[in-house]
């Protein structure tokens, strides 16, 4: 195989390359397709039975996510931590790890910020937006790193420890905005924090007013994230620890701390994702607001194929399902939990990927499956 | 499997255009909101929904009220993500409504914003205290606590057991907290001594009113310790407590917020009265005021108060229907101070 | 009545993927006999023995028992036919007691309760009465693995079976224990057991069966009896044409010590000591085999030797320099290759192409490292070097490990570790579930590295490998050491006795 | 392993107190303290202990729900979700027969609850052991599918006419502290305690139990020996997650007496939590059950005599004492081997 011309055998590499990825790329994009075609057809024919149109529904649900700038802008809204939290499940997934505690790290994430947010005055949005963007990264990763070490150290499984981290967290975060943190403007009875300042609002793009620019956060770290995992010897390792840690330690991988690093990492796109929500969208830390945009960050992540590339698309999806969704209840008259119905059949639908693939026949891409349940591991 | 599918395919889109086609008229009985004539009101939900038998659906009531005594042209969006609350306050604004009801103190600062955005549409905020009043905007507020202290008052003067229990949503709430603080000083008011137990939820937001079971179970440790009057207060969680204890002879229960005799007639067997805060009546007299155009700005305090005895009534006493009363009067005066300050 | 206890007429037997596993198979077991289906790893006998098992169910053919043409579509209707099972990794639930394990799928109950007690006093009786000696009470997982055997042979007969497959029952076992095991055999079949010995062990072919069935490559080669055979004529039979026995190699010529081991001992999982006090040398230009039977050890040893274990006390010099414990990125930088036991566990991540698994160990590196990034250019190219330089049959470098044969994933892992300036290899059964042309090749590369100067520690439970390719031999019982010696005074019966534990 | 001498098993009792000593010492110092308590203030401690086995009841269910699945190799976190659906289920079958069945209709309610409990089980045991989907992504798919089914089909207003109230067991009820405790209680939280006694009886003393966990440790190997794992299976997730159906209709028939959306509010995710603390056997469970129930249980107990710790500080009490577990600093538990790998006789 060697070839006297460099050139030429590159680019023949790079075409082999590419082409024995075809079917990988094709199975990746027609599977989430086809399920979310089956979902909708399901969803119709149970707004059939409840006497609901679902061509009404589905079109004011339409017209509610992408009918004007508004109601794209409130997609792209919504999407945005979505993919954060997506990224999250997603990196977590390639280390062979569950991270259900993206919903614990990203309030933590929102939080944070707000009080970088609120408790530092007077210097520039320049600084100030960044800074808050940067803590709630970094709360949202050592709320991270707690599960990653509890799993190298004592082998406890991070789906029950995140679990529980998340009723923690939301404990914690509870307590503190309705005592410590507490708004202290006159006449203010809710528990929440102050109202950041200006200076550390994520501003808007000039001219385009339909595209918020956390939304181009979001897909500037899936870029990242992806470059991570497949470019860089980091990412290698990761991926290696993921699917088989055996081999990881006979390369001389450090496996702990890979382990520890990947939640860190995943804590750290899911913090982000609580501090561009806060920064962009609610202004403050408010209980009841980031309720299930971490829970949420599994089905995108699921959705998505585990890519970084495949979690946009998804969290457009959802959060098209979700922008248009009090549209769909006011001019359809559809009880906006349709929503959740449908996205499980689209999440049953892409795991059991193979019911799909009989449907539109294609073979299985070798090593598609995910697989993450292997025991509670607490002991090994 | 394939023919199946696309059988099954082609079958549903089928239903879907008959369907269509037979209910594309049902919207065209609307009215034009932007004329004069048409008087719309709309409602814009808590997270939650409509129908939760608590402020939600206590605020629908009154817009309900306002189509049947004021031919308003009625609609309501429920919030399913708290972030959505200025879209879903836009949602009517687009269609130019008369009247826009938000309800729940967290969606003050949107529906201040809506307002501030939209002077000629008035807004109500229910249960949201206003700092600062903007002219088109009241904000529907309770003195909870003055409702809690008649209900403290009337739960010291019926045990005989000397303790009296409330279980309670969370203190994330202020009318949750105004309820409690009023409840135990009316009843330190009877009874300096009396035994006072109570509790929150220990849960976050959104646990602390939908779970029915902590409300039962926690009801009947405070029944076993001897409580024979308990209050519920933390909507469907407090239910769940005021359930329990009607099946728990000689105890007394007592609901929240509306006259739940009505909304939670499994209680029946024990529920004495409830402590109102009448968010019904109170919507629908800002609609009415806002349609005759003497809308007030800034706060407009709701009534508040004990509901009925309904079928309890001869087992309370003219005594205690005579202090009550007198209570009543001191509180609405200023006479007596609940001592609850948010 | 017929004089076969188990016919196979016909077996025709395909795995998804097109691969034809058996082709058109046929087989008579005579009753009382002891008839050994030999063959090479991947030659079809398990697949086989799986089919009368009722494990799978073959595209074609038929099965008769006891002269009547027999349907068996599970393990349960091949039990209800009396044949039973002893499978080469052992089926049994480690956690489970031995009666547990034995009564598992022919319960005793007593009023819908498991009567554990009367098939502890069934156990008792047929182990009495067989010479098979087994405690009920104790837990599968603590006994040695000849005593596991032993309990698989009672859960078969348990079962009364009349007719016993044994698949390679002698890979875990010493060639003593082997013996012991053939005595059992024969006793069996003296009271009416039929046997099956499936192997790829010509030796013990010849010693106890009556008839010989060779396979290759899913079919039947002939059928034999072991008169006036010998080893040869079987190899060819089994392989197709005639095998080197031996491996052709010249002198060592040992040279300067490069790897020391003092007074190691180390831990497995369960936190028992697996290797115990031992110490050695191995020197440049030398093969040091260490032999013994499976579980004595010798995985810990290579593992901590490599550094994926970290021993409990003990030291490793190499170069003069005391090695930092349980770090194999150290041991790749000193020159440490290694070709692990278990090539699926952990010498390749399967999901993987080639490309990826040929970095697997100095991806953190150059030639494969540019900065933060990997060079997929040079690691490309490393892995169509491999695929040409170790004859690896493979669609191309980006096919994944996992659809490569066994055979050509080993010489992936030969490929990857031999490619890059070493001084000393690690190689643990290098050789395992081979056939005899990828044994042949690696058998080469192992000496061919030798005579480069480099020291080989060959570790294998295969003594034919030891005493072919090792110019030293170790031999390992119960962790410790037990006796060294150079090859020329070794032979198979010494070792033999040496792994079993007795002092020769 | 290396001495040539096998370990010979001890006899169960002797082997139950050397590998759960721990567990039996706080045992006894929790009977000393709850005898101390009652000593000091018996109302008190009766309330708290009674309340700690009403908040047990679910968990215990949803944890040998966990139990019966994942001794026979499954992990399901889909237990939040099956109790949801379960609750739903079973209210609105009573609410839609009351007018028909009178009384009769919270128990024909029940039992439609813990069926439609084995139908998310079956749906479980599809997607993980014939589809062989990921078991957690499959847990997962069912409770989003309870959440949005039943808050979808939800309906206001609806009442059962009642909800299971209370059967004092004569004598035996008027027993101090244990009676009102144990014997003054509910149907379903008497049946919950035959149900532990009938599951440890089940795994331990019958041949499915033997072969369960066979099938959970080593299916192979049982499947040599004739066991058909995939039934195995089936059924021991469907029956498991009768269960945790009978969790939710506890919830809204007996606890309640109503539905509301989200309502089980993450006793699932604790039942799992409770299943590991158990290790696994049902009467572990229980006791974890009821740790959590007292924990709960105090937390009130504190709000009420007006300790002034914040709630949310007390309410992090189980959360942190799971993750003691699972980490280990409580004893470890060990996986059954096949955990959460679907089997694939070829």
């Amino acid at each position: 195989m060697a070839d006297p011309n460099p050139s030429d055998s590159r680019i023949l590499r790079i075409w082999d390359s590419f082409k024995s990825r075809i079917p990988e790329i094709w199975s990746s994009i027609s599977v989430p397709v086809v399920a979310v075609i089956i979902s909708l057809l399901i969803g119709a024919i149970i707004l059939l039975i409840s006497g609901s149109n679902p061509l009404r529904a589905y079109g004011a649900l339409l017209e509610g996510a992408l009918g004007d700038a508004g109601g794209i802008r409130r997609t792209l809204e919504k999407a945005t931590p979505l993919i954060f939290s997506g990224l999250a499940v997603a990196f977590a997934f390639k280390a062979g790890l569950f991270n259900i505690g993206a919903q614990g790290q990203l309030i933590f994430g929102a939080l944070v910020a707000s009080i970088v947010g609120f408790g530092i005055s007077g210097i520039p949005a320049i600084i100030h937006v960044p800074l808050a963007l940067i803590a709630g990264a970094t709360a949202g990763a050592l709320y991270g790193a707690i599960p990653g070490a509890l799993r190298t150290f004592t082998g406890a499984h991070e789906v029950i420890t995140t679990i529980m981290l998340n009723y923690i967290a939301l404990n914690i975060t509870d307590y503190l905005a309705n005592g410590p943190l507490k708004d202290p403007t006159p006449g203010n009875i809710v528990a929440r924090t102050p109202k950041i300042f200006d200076s550390a609002v994520i501003p808007d793009l000039p001219f385009i007013e339909w595209l918020p620019l956390g939304f181009v956060v979001a897909c500037l770290m899936a870029s990242i994230t992806w470059w991570l995992l497949w470019r860089t010897t980091l990412g290698y390792e990761i991926r290696t620890v993921g699917q088989n840690p055996n081999a990881a330690r006979y390369a001389g991988m450090r496996v702990a701390q890979t382990v520890i690093l990947t939640m860190v990492i995943s804590g750290l796109l899911a913090g982000l994702g609580g501090a561009v929500e806060t920064q962009g969208i609610v202004y403050r830390f408010q209980p009841g607001f980031n309720v299930n945009l971490g829970f949420d960050g599994i089905t995108i992540a699921l959705l998505g194929k585990t890519s970084p590339f495949g979690v946009i698309p998804a969290a457009l999806l959802v959060g098209a399902m979700r922008a248009g969704a009090s549209q769909m209840q006011f001019r359809a008259d559809v009880a906006t939990e349709i929503i959740d119905v449908i996205q499980a059949i689209i999440l049953f639908l892409v795991a059991a990927d193979m019911i799909i693939r009989w449907i539109i026949r294609q073979r299985a891409a070798a090593g598609d499956g995910i697989s993450l349940s292997s025991g509670w591991g607490s002991n090994s | 499997m394939k023919k199946l599918f696309f059988s099954t395919a082609v079958m549903v889109l089928a239903m879907i255009f008959i369907v269509a086609c037979g209910g594309g008229e049902e919207s065209a009985a609307e009215g034009d909101c932007s004329s004069e004539e048409v008087f719309c009101v709309g409602l814009v939900t808590d997270v939650g929904q409509i129908d939760d038998k608590s402020f939600n659906q206590s605020a629908w009531e009154g817009v309900q009220a306002a189509e049947a005594e004021l031919g308003a042209q009625i609609d309501f969006v429920e919030t399913k993500d708290a972030t959505d609350y200025l879209a879903n306050i836009d949602l009517f604004v687009e269609q130019n409504y008369d009247v826009i009801v938000t309800v729940g103190f967290a969606l003050g600062e949107a529906t201040a914003e809506a307002a501030a955005a939209n002077p000629d549409i008035k807004f109500i905020g229910v249960d949201q205290f206003q700092v600062e009043p903007v002219g088109n905007l009241a904000g529907l507020i309770f003195n909870e606590d003055k409702a809690g202290y008649l209900a403290g008052a009337l739960a010291a003067m019926l045990s005989d057991s000397g303790t009296i229990a409330a279980v309670l949503g969370t203190d994330l709430v202020p009318p949750v907290v105004a309820f409690k603080e009023g409840y135990e000083a009316g009843a330190l008011s009877i009874n300096p001594d009396i035994n006072l137990i109570s509790t929150y939820h220990p849960g976050g937001l959104d646990v602390a009113f939908t779970d029915p079971e902590w409300g039962a179970s926690t009801a009947a440790q405070a029944m076993d310790q001897g409580a024979d009057v308990i209050f519920g207060a933390g909507g469907i969680t407090g239910n769940g407590a005021l359930i329990e204890v009607a099946g728990s002879e000689g105890t007394f229960c007592i609901g929240v917020d509306t006259d739940q005799w009505e909304t939670v007639p499994e209680a029946q067997p024990c529920l004495v009265s409830s402590a109102m805060k009448l968010i019904t009546p109170g919507v629908l007299g800002l609609v009415t005021q806002a349609q005759e155009g003497s809308f007030p700005s800034g706060n407009f305090f709701g009534e508040v108060g004990l509901a009925d005895f309904h079928e309890f009534d001869d087992q309370v006493s003219q005594d205690i229907k005579d202090t009550l009363s007198d209570i009543e009067t001191g509180l609405g005066d200023g006479s007596i101070s609940t001592g609850y300050s948010p | 009545m017929s004089e076969f206890a188990l016919e196979v007429k016909n077996i025709t037997k395909r795995f998804p993927g097109g691969v034809i596993a058996n082709k058109d198979v046929n087989f008579a077991l005579r009753k009382g006999e002891i008839h050994a289906l030999l063959g090479e790893n991947g030659a079809g006998k398990s697949t086989l023995m799986n089919v009368i098992y009722g494990l799978y169910a073959p595209e074609e053919g038929e099965i008769w028992v006891d002269g009547q043409k027999t349907e068996i579509d599970n393990p349960n209707d091949a039990i209800r036919k009396g044949i039973g099972m002893v499978h080469q990794h052992f089926m049994l639930v480690p956690v489970f007691t031995v009666a547990e394990n034995i009564m598992l799928g022919a319960e005793e109950l007593q009023g819908g309760r498991l009567d554990i007690s009367s098939a502890r006093k069934k156990i008792r009786e047929l182990s009495r009465s067989y010479n098979l000696e087994v405690d009920p009470r104790a837990i599968v997982e603590d006994l040695p693995v000849g005593m596991q055997q032993r309990v698989e042979i009672v859960k078969a007969l348990y079962r009364d079976a009349k007719i016993l497959v044994l698949d390679e029952p002698t890979a875990v076992l010493t060639p003593q224990e082997a013996d012991d095991l053939f005595i059992v055999m024969r006793e069996l079949t003296e009271r009416g057991v039929s046997i099956i010995f499936i192997t790829h062990k010509l030796r013990e072919v010849l010693a106890v069966a009556d008839t010989i069935t060779v396979m290759r490559r899913g079919e039947v080669v002939g059928t034999t009896s072991p008169e006036g055979k010998s080893e040869s004529d079987l190899a060819a039979m089994m392989v197709g044409r005639e095998v080197l026995l031996r491996v052709e190699k010249e002198e060592a010529h040992p040279a300067q010590t490069v790897l020391e081991v003092k007074d190691l001992t180390v831990h497995d999982e369960r936190g028992l000591t697996a290797v115990k006090n031992i110490s050695f040398d191995l020197k440049a230009g030398e093969i040091l085999g260490i032999a013994g039977v499976q579980g004595n050890g010798q995985t810990e040893l290579a593992e901590v030797l490599t550094g994926i274990r970290a021993p409990e006390s003990g030291t490793i010099i190499i170069d003069g320099q005391k090695v930092p414990a349980g770090n194999p990125r150290y041991l790749f930088e000193h020159g440490m290759a290694h070709v692990p036991e278990d090539r699926h566990k952990h010498g390749l991540v399967l999901p993987y192409d080639l490309v990826e698994n040929v970095a697997l160990n100095t991806y953190y590196k150059p030639p494969f490292r540019k900065g933060l990034v990997r060079d997929e250019e040079a690691m490309l190219e490393a892995t169509t070097d491999i695929i040409e330089a170790f004859d690896v049959r493979t669609s191309g470098p980006f096919s994944q490990a996992s659809n490569l044969s066994g055979g050509n994933q080993q010489k992936v892992i030969v490929g990857r570790e031999l490619s890059r300036p070493i001084q000393f290899l690690v190689v643990n059964q290098p050789t395992r579930g081979l056939d005899v042309g990828s044994i042949e090749f690696i058998h080469r590369r192992i000496i061919e590295e030798r005579d480069k100067g480099v020291a080989v520690l060959l570790i294998s439970a295969e003594l034919d490998e030891i005493l072919g390719l090792a110019d030293r031999i170790l031999v390992m019982f119960h962790g410790e050491l037990v006796a060294e010696m150079p090859v020329a005074k070794a032979n198979k019966e010494k070792l033999g006795l040496l792994m079993a534990g007795s002092e020769a | 392993m290396a001495t040539a001498s096998p370990t010979i098993s001890q006899t169960e009792e002797k082997s139950f107190l050397r590998d759960n000593w721990i567990l039996l010492s706080v045992l006894g110092v929790t009977l000393i303290l709850i005898l101390y308590f009652y000593n000091q203030n018996a109302i008190v401690t009766t309330a708290v202990l009674a309340a700690a086995l009403r908040q047990s009841t679910p968990l215990v269910l949803g944890a040998m729900c966990g139990i019966l699945c994942e001794r026979s190799g499954i992990v399901n976190i889909g237990i939040e979700g099956t109790m949801l659906l379960s609750a739903f289920v079973g209210f609105i079958t009573s609410f839609l027969l009351q007018d028909a069945l009178g009384p009769g209709a919270i128990w024909v309610g029940v039992v439609i609850g813990v069926l439609s409990g084995g139908l998310m089980g079956l749906l479980l045991a599809w997607m993980s052991v014939t589809l062989r989907m990921d078991q957690i992504i499959g847990g997962t798919v069912i409770n989003i599918l309870a959440v949005g089914l039943t808050g979808y089909f939800y309906q206001q207003g609806l009442t059962a006419g009642d909800k299971l109230r209370a059967i004092p067991l004569g004598p035996l009820a008027d027993i101090p502290l244990i009676g009102r405790v144990f014997f003054d209680n509910p149907p379903l939280t008497y049946l919950t305690l035959l149900l532990i006694v009938l599951v440890h009886l089940l795994i331990y003393y019958t041949r499915w139990g033997l072969r369960t966990r066979a099938v959970g440790e080593h299916p192979r190997a049982a499947d040599t020996v004739g066991v058909n794992v995939y039934k195995i299976r089936y059924v021991n997730v469907i029956l498991g997650s009768c269960l945790a159906g009978l969790a939710g209709a506890y919830l809204t028939l007996e606890a309640v007496g109503s539905f509301e959306r989200l309502m089980t509010n993450g006793r699932g995710f604790i039942a799992l939590a409770v299943m590991l603390f158990g290790k696994r056997t049902p009467f572990g469970a229980w006791g974890a059950a009821l740790l959590f129930g007292f924990a709960t249980a105090l937390n009130t107990q504190l709000q009420f005599a007006d300790i002034n710790i914040p709630h949310q500080f007390v309410g992090l009490l189980p959360f942190v004492l799971t993750i003691l577990v699972v980490a280990g600093l409580v004893g470890r538990t060990r996986d059954p081997k096949a955990l959460g790998t679907a089997y694939s006789k070829e």
